[in-house]
Parts: C-alpha cells; structure tokens; sequence
C-alpha cells in the first residue's frame, strides 16, 4: 500500500482571503509576530497498489485533471510506503 | 424555442429555472439529466446553480466531468446558447468554457442579497433587450464569487468586450473588476453569479432577470 | 452477555432492567438491551413527558394530520407539514457540524413524510457574547446551518436568535422545518403487508454516535468533563439526493411505508414502523451496507449515522425502487420483510440476535415526576417600580437597547443563509414573519418562531401562552391568519421537581392559548436536561407558527412606507416592566412578573389587524416585543435598510411613567402604518372588534421624535438608529 | 523568521463526506486503486520571529483556541527556518 500526501495551495500571486481572516482572527486573540497566513488543502490518498512509478504518474494527473485548479493553485506531493 | 436545464447531483436551483421558463418565459423546457450525452432539439441550455457534488472539493470542479459536460462542450461549439447561472457559472469555469476562476467571498460567508449590476455589453445573446448601462436588481446566493483572472486574461476580456455585468455601487463578493458575468469570445456562453430566474416576478421584488431570458429568446427567434 | 455494568453504561435502571426481563421472559441479549435502552430513553420513548404532551390540542380551523414523525394541516388540496426539533448538545460541542446535523434530521422528518421541503426556521438562543466560547458558538452554529440548508436548496427564511447568561454553558438549536405535498401523496412511518420488503436506502452504516441519542440527550454537561461524543460531519450533498429519491421512489406508489434513521437509527426506524404498522419485521444485518469492519450486531443497530432511510415496498417491485436510489448515487439493499405477528426479529448471519415484540420497545414506562413550585420565583418576581431610578437620557437608552444583541438586527446570521431559492419567499427575513407563496394556487403561507424565555423564567405558565400569542401576531402583521403550531420544549433537569414544575406550568400556558385561539399543536419536540453547572437554562418552549394568506396579494410588512401615512397603535400600553429587554439591557436584571396577557384583547387586536390588511388598508404592521414601542417604532423607520424613513410621534398619552411608556413590553399591540383616509375605516374595524385604537403620529422626515408637549424626549437621526441596530450583532460576534 | 506547516486532519473515527466524494470523483474518470481519500487543511504561518520554543507553544496554542476543533479534528505541524 501506498500514501499520498497531496498538498495544493494557492499560488503566491493569487490573494487568499481565508488566509487574510485567520490571520486577523489570531491576531485579535493575542498573536502577533504573524507575517502571513496562507490556507491550502491536504488531500490524503490511500492507493491498493504499490509500483511507485504509476502512483506518481497517476498523482500528477489526477492534481491537473481534478484535485487542483491550475489557473489558482498550485500542488507537491509526497508519496511513502505503508505496512 | 425549447429550452434545457440540466441536473447535476446537488443542482438546486433547476426547478427554479424551470418555472420561469416555462410558467414566465411561457416557452417549452425540459429536464437533462447529468448523464445524459445528447443535446438534440434544444436551442438554449441553461446550467443552473446550486452545489453540485456538494461543491465538496472546489465548486464545479467534479460536475465537470459529468457525461453531459461533452456534450454541453459540443453544443456550444456548434454555436447553441449555454448560460450558467452561479453553480453553474462555476462548472463552465472548470470546464474551461470561459476563463478564470471562483475564489471565495472575501469575508468568508455566504452571501443571500439582492444587489445591482450594470449591463455593461448590451449587444449579447443573453442582454440584448437592457439598455445600455442598464442597472439591474438581481440577487446573488454564493460562498465562491470572487471572481479570478489573471491580469493578461483581464486585458482580453476588456478588449472583447466579453465583461457583460458588473456589480454596480457595491461589490459583495472582492471579483476582479466587479465582474458579475462574462460572455465567452464567440458570444454564445454565459456564465453569471447572480440569480435571474430569483427575480423574473414582481412578487418576488424584481422583474429584471426575466430581461436575461427574454433576451436569449428574442437572439434565438432573429436567428431562426 | 448482558450485566448490571452493560445496563449502566446504556443508562438504563435496575428498574428498567428488571422490567424488560419480566416482558420478554428471560435474560435480554446485549443487542435487545442495547436496543430497550434507546427506545426507552427520553429522547425516543418520552419518558418524562409523554403524560404533559397528551394535553396538548390537536384540533383547530383546519384539518389536522399527526404523523408519526410530523404533522400539519390541509388546506384544499395541499398537506402542509412541519415540525420544529433541537440539536442543543452536539451544537455545544461542536457547533458548525452539530447545528448542521440538526438541520439534516429535521428535513429527514419533514420528506419521510412524503413533502418536499420548503423551507427553514432557527430558533437559536445562546449565553452572552462577552464570552469569546459563546461568540465562537454562534458562529459555529450559523455556519453550519448555512452550510447544510443552502445545499440542499431549502429557504431559510425566518428565525429568532436571543442572548442571556442562562445559557452559558448550553445554547439551544432549534430548527423548523416546513414541507408541502398534495394531500393524498403522503406516506406513513409504517409497515403494511405481511411479506413486503424491508428495503434500506441512503449512506452506509459506521459505529457513528453510537448511543448518542440516549446519551448525550439525557446527561446534562459539566464544564471542563472530558465528554467527547462522536459528533458526525453533516453530509448535505448526500441528504439533497436523498430527498430527490426518496421522492420520486414516494412518487412510484409502492412504497408503503417510510422512515428515516436518526435517534436510535436501525432500532428505532424498525421497531417504531411495525409497532405503529401493527406487524411484525424480520431483518438481516448482513444485508446493511457497512463502512466500519467488524461491527457487532448491536452496534449496527444503534448506529446513528446520518442520511439514511428505512422504506417498506411492496413485494416484487424492490428492483424499480433500488434503480431510483442508485440513480442518485445511493445505497439500497433488501435487509428484511414484513412479517405476521408482531415481533421484532434481528438476525446477524442467520442466527438470530434480538427477538422482542415491538410493541414492548415502543411503550417505555412513563415516569410520574414530582413537581414544586421553584424557590426562585417567590424573590424574583418581586419588582418595585418605585425603586426604578428613571433615566435622564432616552435617546442613548433606545440606542443601546437597539444595540444589544437580542434585539439588534439579525441580519448578520439571515444574509448567510440562503432565503430565496425555490422562489417563494415573498416576505424575506428581516420582517415580523416570514411569507412563502404556494406556487400554482393563490395562497401564500407565513411562518414565524416565537419565545421570550426572561417570561418563561418570571412566570412559565404566562410566559408561554405570550409565546403563543406572540407568534400569532407576528403571522397577523404579515396578514396572515394563524392555523397551526409546531414546539420545541427545551427544559432542564426533569427529574428535578422545580425543573419540571416548569415544564408542567409551560405546557399548560401552549395548550390554554392554544385552545383559545383554536390552534391545534401538529408536531413538536422536548429536550431536557439543558443544564450547565450554573443551573438550568430559562425554560425555553420555542414556539413554530403557520399561517394561511388566502391572497398572496395581500401581504403586508412591518417597515414604513411612505411619508405623511398615519401611524395607529393598536392596544394599550400598561405601566408593566416586568422582564422586559430594558430592565435586563439598563437596569441589569430580570425581574418582575411577565407582562399580562389579556387573551380576549390580544384577539381583538389581531384581528383589526388583519382585516385592514387583507382589506389593503394597511401599509405596514409590526407588532411590540422586546423593546417596546420604541423599539418597534425604531425598527418601523429602519428595517428596510435602502429605504430609511422617519415618524413623528406626537400623540402618546404620558399617564404612565415614560420609560414604560417607551420600553415597556405590554402585550396585544401592533404598529400600523396608512393613509390618512384609511384611519376612519380601520377604526371602524377596530371598534367592530372592541380593540382600542389611537393615531400616535405619522411617517417622514429623517429622524425619529417622540414630541411629549413641547418636550422632545427622544429625536434621533435615522443614521444613528440604524447603524446601532444593523451593525451591532456582526460587531459583537467578531473575534 | 519561521515557517510553520500546520496539517489538520479529521479524526480516524469520523467520517469524511468530502474525501468521499473525491475518491468518487476520482474513479469515476479511471483511476482505480484507491483504498481511501481523505481531505484536511493546511495552514502555512510566516512568523517574523525566531525563538522556536516559544514558536512551538504559541502554535499549539493556536491549534487548540482556533484552528483545529478537538472533539473532531487532530492536528500535526512542523517548523522550519526561512532565511
Ligand atoms: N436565526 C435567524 N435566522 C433567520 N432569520 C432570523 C433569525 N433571527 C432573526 N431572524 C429574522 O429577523 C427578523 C426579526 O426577528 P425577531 O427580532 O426575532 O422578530 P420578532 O421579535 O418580530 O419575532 C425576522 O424576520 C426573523 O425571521
Ligand atoms: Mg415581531
């Protein structure tokens, strides 16, 4: 079995409202030293196989077709072996 | 003139457009299933809004991938009316059938309101019967309307004069260049956030949507 | 096996345990004791307040339907259904997926019945917003109800929201839900036909909430206890195609009977339809489309996942009706038939794992309470005006009462909400009650929620017949006329004798104004043990409230209109200050007797003011609640926020002390706005019904006046009221 | 200044409507495969401070007032110097 740790973010260039607000929100609850506060999404897939190869090829595409909007966000991916 | 509304799972707003296309508009409308791959007799298709798929991974992103976006992506090639009203305005982003993207209302929460928008292009398919800078009162119901395009894309669609609405006075939502609806270069789809077929009724507060519909009927009668 | 420890941890007695061993004849298994547990606990068997609730009336005007899950009238040829339910403990734990988990079992009930939902009402009330726990709760709760109910393309179109120290510690989530169907498509929560099938349809089963219902609706919470119950992600997307397919398989006529699985899920859906079918079930758990591995037959029986349904449909069309759910991308497996008798048979694997007859798991005993006036009241409800220092300032009084959060604008939490799609809704939030229309027919209905718990604490009995009362005039001011109400009970403690004095005294005052005013109860819901370490929550009985427009023309809001229209005050203001918004919000307390409530007058007012509107002589209606006259009079000149218009009011009587004049919360009395030539015919009307009626000023300018002589104790810019009351609620919630 | 990657994910024990919905969506354009999909956020922090220890406190911190509910969601960070 294989784990996919698939990260997409907005990209830098793309303003991040709910990034904007949390910050807001901790600093109005006492935090300060924050310089920014971006907001991305996890997405953790368990694949039933294990050739690494097709995991990441598969992961690439399934970030351009689906999980990530390329015009907005961008996207990495970690991949490791599970029991 | 037979209009289509498509359902996807989680459309919501479909029986809305129905009735006021058929009930207001008094024309003939028919339901099209998400799976459906045939577009056959209809002269207008309309992709209504609601939250298909629960917009639980990005909105629109999945419902693009529903059997009947191939079509709806043939039939606008070939020149038919395709309007998608919020929901539905975000599927034709994700499919790629106009440019740009949604990112959320810039406070975070949805936002239920009536606002104005001013027709800026009065010489579309969907727009033909408003005057020129006619301000219209239409409401909106979204969490994702802020409007994105990057500044090249901007530049494009100024110059196509493909910006048909514009928040007028107030922005609810941060779009870009208080975008509330764009036209794709051909001229043929329509993507806007807010709602026509909420006010196409005086009893509801507004008779101004029904002006979209009517102007899409009055395009597809002179084409015939 | 089956031992005084498993009895415990379910939260059944001795008693009880003794009980179910006598009535089946032997030693119960760990799935038919998992089961008794729930089906006799408060939440499902009523335990505690089944006795109080059989008084309510079911009768009224229209003819009425009581359902197993719901209930409603008929009007022509429509069942209008609805009912009103609590999700207060999940919310206080987790307030965005408990509101919307909530807002999803409430629809459940409302579309088993065979009704397309039509729209969404939320009765919130929440400790003080000083407190940043509570201000994340009320934003918690308003996400999650925004986030479940615009989904699914359900309005939510009305509700209330009110602040106080009571419930630090335990807000109350109540959701109403209404829903339309011709009358003879509506379906029942029974078996029928020995030999039918048992189909399961909607989202596989995970050991989700397991004892949930019993459990957390029946321990009251102790702050810092680690108490973490399973709190469920409300899935709407699911719930949308649900209803969609549930629906249509409704539409096919072969379904003979329906319910969904919520409290108790399996248990409860089983034993409640064959019990109420009069017949017997017979289910294999291996067929029940499972998401966890290794669950235990028990386990599988109490689950309470959400967005399932259990259908019974006729023999031989199981096929049609699983394609209709597999159309919407759902599960639906064959899991069991009718069958003869009157058992209630659960096999796991073919052996069989529960075997109790369903009328056994339906009739939880019903426990007598004792009873006792609270000591509280004897110190309370004493007030001496004598002793109220008069304010020198009114102006900066009705602005800060403007302000304070029970009474400021709720637009902040409505604007999130989706309370247009379907396009019915004639009458948006921000007025006294909502308005829908009922497409293809010329009627409209109006639906409100009402309940000021400051009288429920000073007086329950009084209290909540003003509830009543209050409801129906909201639906009056939008010219509706009252047919039917829906309650949501929310009480501490009941095996407290002061508790439960109050829920006995509360329920008394529904069914007394009620009757009086032919009003038939079609639905309801109780929820007790809403209590933190402080103590119990003011009794609270949330009231939901239907009204029939015969013309949905003839609709009336409650802001003003046009300059130079008279301003008519239908009532009498009485120097009463008991429990009323300004002693709380100025002086600091709640204290005093509620205000009284002349049922013979408040009906006499009600309906002057409907008949004027439905004669069209009325420009706008808004009733005085909290806040009194100056407050509805305020919120007259602003609530149509693009369209601010002013009054000078310049008529009063000052035979009582002004700040009862202005702030005092008489009941019976209405604001109308009209013509100058209309006040002759209105009176007219009002003396036909013997209500008292006076001119007190009219509409214009852009300020508010109050003139007494020559004397202007209050005259405040338009702007100034406004922005106290528009910005107040969105101010205090921020963090 | 420090960079900090905060995951926040539900809980094993709850369901996760979402991910469902991915894994769907995503065998329903050919990938097959999957055992699991599961969706979480990510909160990126630039924090224009450099003292770790108190970095490591204040984030906690943060997870449990505002980020992250407990009763249904387990949270995960890690820092790391940005020049
Ligand atoms: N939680 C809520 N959800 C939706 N609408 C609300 C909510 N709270 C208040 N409203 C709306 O705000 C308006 C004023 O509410 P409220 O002050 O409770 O009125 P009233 O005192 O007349 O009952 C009503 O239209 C009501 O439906
Ligand atoms: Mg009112």
């Amino acid at each position: 079995m294989l784990k996919a740790e698939i990260h997409i973010t907005l990209k830098k260039t793309v303003v991040d409202p709910q990034g904007l607000i949390i910050k807001h929100a901790l600093e109005s609850i006492g935090y300060k030293g924050l310089e920014e506060a971006r907001i991305g999404k996890m997405i953790t897939l368990t694949l039933n196989y294990r050739q690494k190869k097709r995991a990441e090829r598969e992961i690439r595409e399934m970030c351009k077709k689906l999980l990530a909007n390329p015009i907005i966000e961008e996207y990495t991916f970690k991949l490791r072996e599970e029991k | 003139m037979k209009f289509g509304v498509v359902i996807f799972p989680g459309s919501n707003c479909d029986q809305d457009c129905f009735y006021v296309i058929k009930e207001v508009l008094k024309q003939p409308v028919e339901y099209i299933w998400h799976q459906s791959t045939d577009l056959a007799g209809f002269d207008a298709v309309i992709l209504p809004g609601g939250f298909s798929y629960g917009d639980y991974l990005r909105t629109g992103a999945v419902a693009r991938f529903s059997p009947v976006m191939k079509a709806v992506n043939k039939f606008a090639a070939q020149g038919g009316l395709v309007i998608g009203i919020c929901n539905g305005f975000q599927i034709l982003l994700e499919a790629g059938l106009l440019p740009g993207a949604m990112l959320r209302n810039r406070n975070l929460h949805f936002i239920c309101k009536y606002v104005l928008v001013k027709a800026e292009n009065t010489e579309t398919a969907f727009s033909n019967l408003c005057r020129p800078e006619q301000i219209l009162k239409i409401p909106i119901a979204h969490n994702e309307g802020n409007y994105y395009i990057d500044d090249a894309g901007l530049q494009e669609l100024k110059q196509n004069n493909q910006i048909v609405l514009r928040y007028y006075k107030f922005n609810p939502n941060g779009s870009q260049d208080n975008i509330a609806g764009i036209i794709n270069r051909e001229g043929n789809v329509l993507g806007m956030m807010p709602h026509p077929e909420r006010s196409a009724e005086e009893a509801l507060g507004s008779r101004d949507g029904l002006l979209i519909f009517k102007s899409m009927l009055e395009y597809l009668q002179n084409k015939r | 096996m089956t031992t005084p420890n498993n009895c415990q941890a379910l939260g059944l007695s001795q008693d009880e345990y003794q009980k179910i061993t006598a009535l089946i004849g032997r030693e119960p298994s760990l799935t038919e004791l998992a089961m008794f547990s729930v089906e006799w606990s408060e939440h499902c068997g009523y335990i505690h307040s089944k006795r109080m609730l059989q008084l309510l009336p079911k009768t009224g005007k229209y003819p009425t339907l009581i359902g197993e899950d719901s209930g409603g009238i008929i009007v022509d040829d429509l069942a209008i259904v609805f009912k009103m339910e609590s999700h207060n403990h999940p919310s206080q734990v987790e307030p965005k997926q408990g509101a919307a988990t909530g807002v999803g079992g409430i629809i459940r009930d409302i579309f088993t019945a065979g009704a397309r939902p039509i729209a969404l009402l939320d009765s919130l009330r929440f400790g003080s917003l000083s407190e940043p726990y509570n201000k994340y709760l009320m934003r918690g709760v308003v996400d999650g109800i925004q986030f479940y109910g615009n989904c699914l393309g359900v309005p939510t179109v009305g509700g209330e929201i009110y602040f106080d120290q009571s419930y630090n510690g335990n807000c109350l989530v109540n959701v109403m839900c209404i829903g339309t169907a011709k009358k003879n498509k509506l379906s029942r929560a029974r078996t029928k036909g020995s030999g039918n099938s048992i189909i399961y349809a909607g989202s596989s089963t995970g050991r989700d909430g397991i004892g949930g219902c019993s459990i957390l609706a029946s321990k009251e919470f102790k702050r810092g206890e680690e108490k973490r119950p399973t709190v469920q992600i409300g899935d709407p997307f699911t719930e949308k195609c649900l209803i969609e397919a549930t629906l249509e398989a409704l539409a096919t006529g072969y379904v003979t009977g329906i319910k969904d699985m919520g409290a108790a899920g399996l248990t409860c859906a089983s034993s409640e339809m064959a019990s109420s079918g009069h017949t017997g079930i017979e289910i294999e758990l291996k067929g029940v489309p499972l998401r966890e591995k290794n669950m235990a037959p028990w386990e599988i029986m109490m689950s309470e996942s959400q967005e399932r349904m259990l259908l019974c449909v006729k023999k031989g069309k199981e096929k049609i009706i699983e394609k209709i759910f597999s159309k919407w991308g759902l599960n639906a497996a064959l899991i069991g038939k009718v069958t003869g008798g009157r058992l209630v048979r659960i096999k796991h694997k073919g052996k069989v794992v529960a075997e109790v007859k369903a009328d056994d798991l339906t009739s939880a005993p019903l426990y007598e309470v004792p009873c006792v006036k609270p000591d509280y009241l004897e110190t309370v409800n004493r007030l001496d005006l004598h002793r109220l220092a008069e304010p020198k300032d009114y102006n900066q009084v009705l602005l800060k009462l403007l302000g304070s959060p029970s009474i400021a604008s709720k637009e902040w939490a409505y604007r999130q909400y989706d309370h247009m799609v379907q396009t019915n809704t004639l009458v948006l939030p921000g007025s006294d009650a909502a308005v829908l229309r009922l497409k293809g027919t010329r009627k409209a209905i109006a639906a409100t929620t009402d309940c000021n718990s400051s009288y429920c604490y000073l007086n329950p009995y009084r209290g909540a017949q003003i509830a009543v009362a209050e409801a129906a005039r909201n639906l009056v001011c939008a010219g509706a006329e009252p047919a039917a109400v829906t309650d949501c009970l929310n009480f501490g403690n009941p095996t407290k004798p002061d508790r439960f004095w109050q829920f006995k005294h509360c329920v008394e005052g529904i069914t007394s104004a009620c009757q009086f005013f032919n009003l038939p109860v079609v639905s309801g819901n109780v929820s007790f043990y809403n209590e933190s370490p402080q103590g119990a929550i003011f009794p609270t009985p949330a009231i939901g409230m239907i009204g029939i427009i015969q013309d949905a023309k003839k609709i009336c809001t409650q802001y003003f209109k046009k300059e130079n229209e008279a301003v008519v005050l239908l009532g009498v203001s009485k120097e009463e200050l008991g429990g009323s918004g300004y002693l709380k919000e100025i002086h600091k307390t709640v204290r005093g007797d509620a205000p009284e409530l002349d049922l013979y007058l408040e009906e006499a007012v009600q309906k002057t003011a409907r008949e004027a509107i439905s004669k069209g002589l009325v420009s706008s209606a808004h009733d005085c609640a909290e806040g009194g006259l100056l407050v509805a009079l305020a919120e007259s000149c602003i609530s149509d926020r693009d369209n601010l218009l002013g009054a000078v009011i310049d008529n009063l009587t000052f035979e009582i002390r002004p700040d009862a004049l202005f702030f005092g919360e008489s009941q019976s009395r209405i604001i109308l706005s009209c013509k100058n030539s209309s006040v002759p015919k209105i009176r007219k009307i009002a003396d036909k019904y013997k209500a008292p009626l006076r001119v007190i000023g009219k509409t214009g300018g852009k300020k508010l006046v109050v003139l007494n002589g020559k004397r202007k104790p209050i005259a405040l810019p338009l702007e100034d009221l406004s922005k106290a009351w528009h910005k107040s609620l969105e101010k205090q919630v921020s963090l």
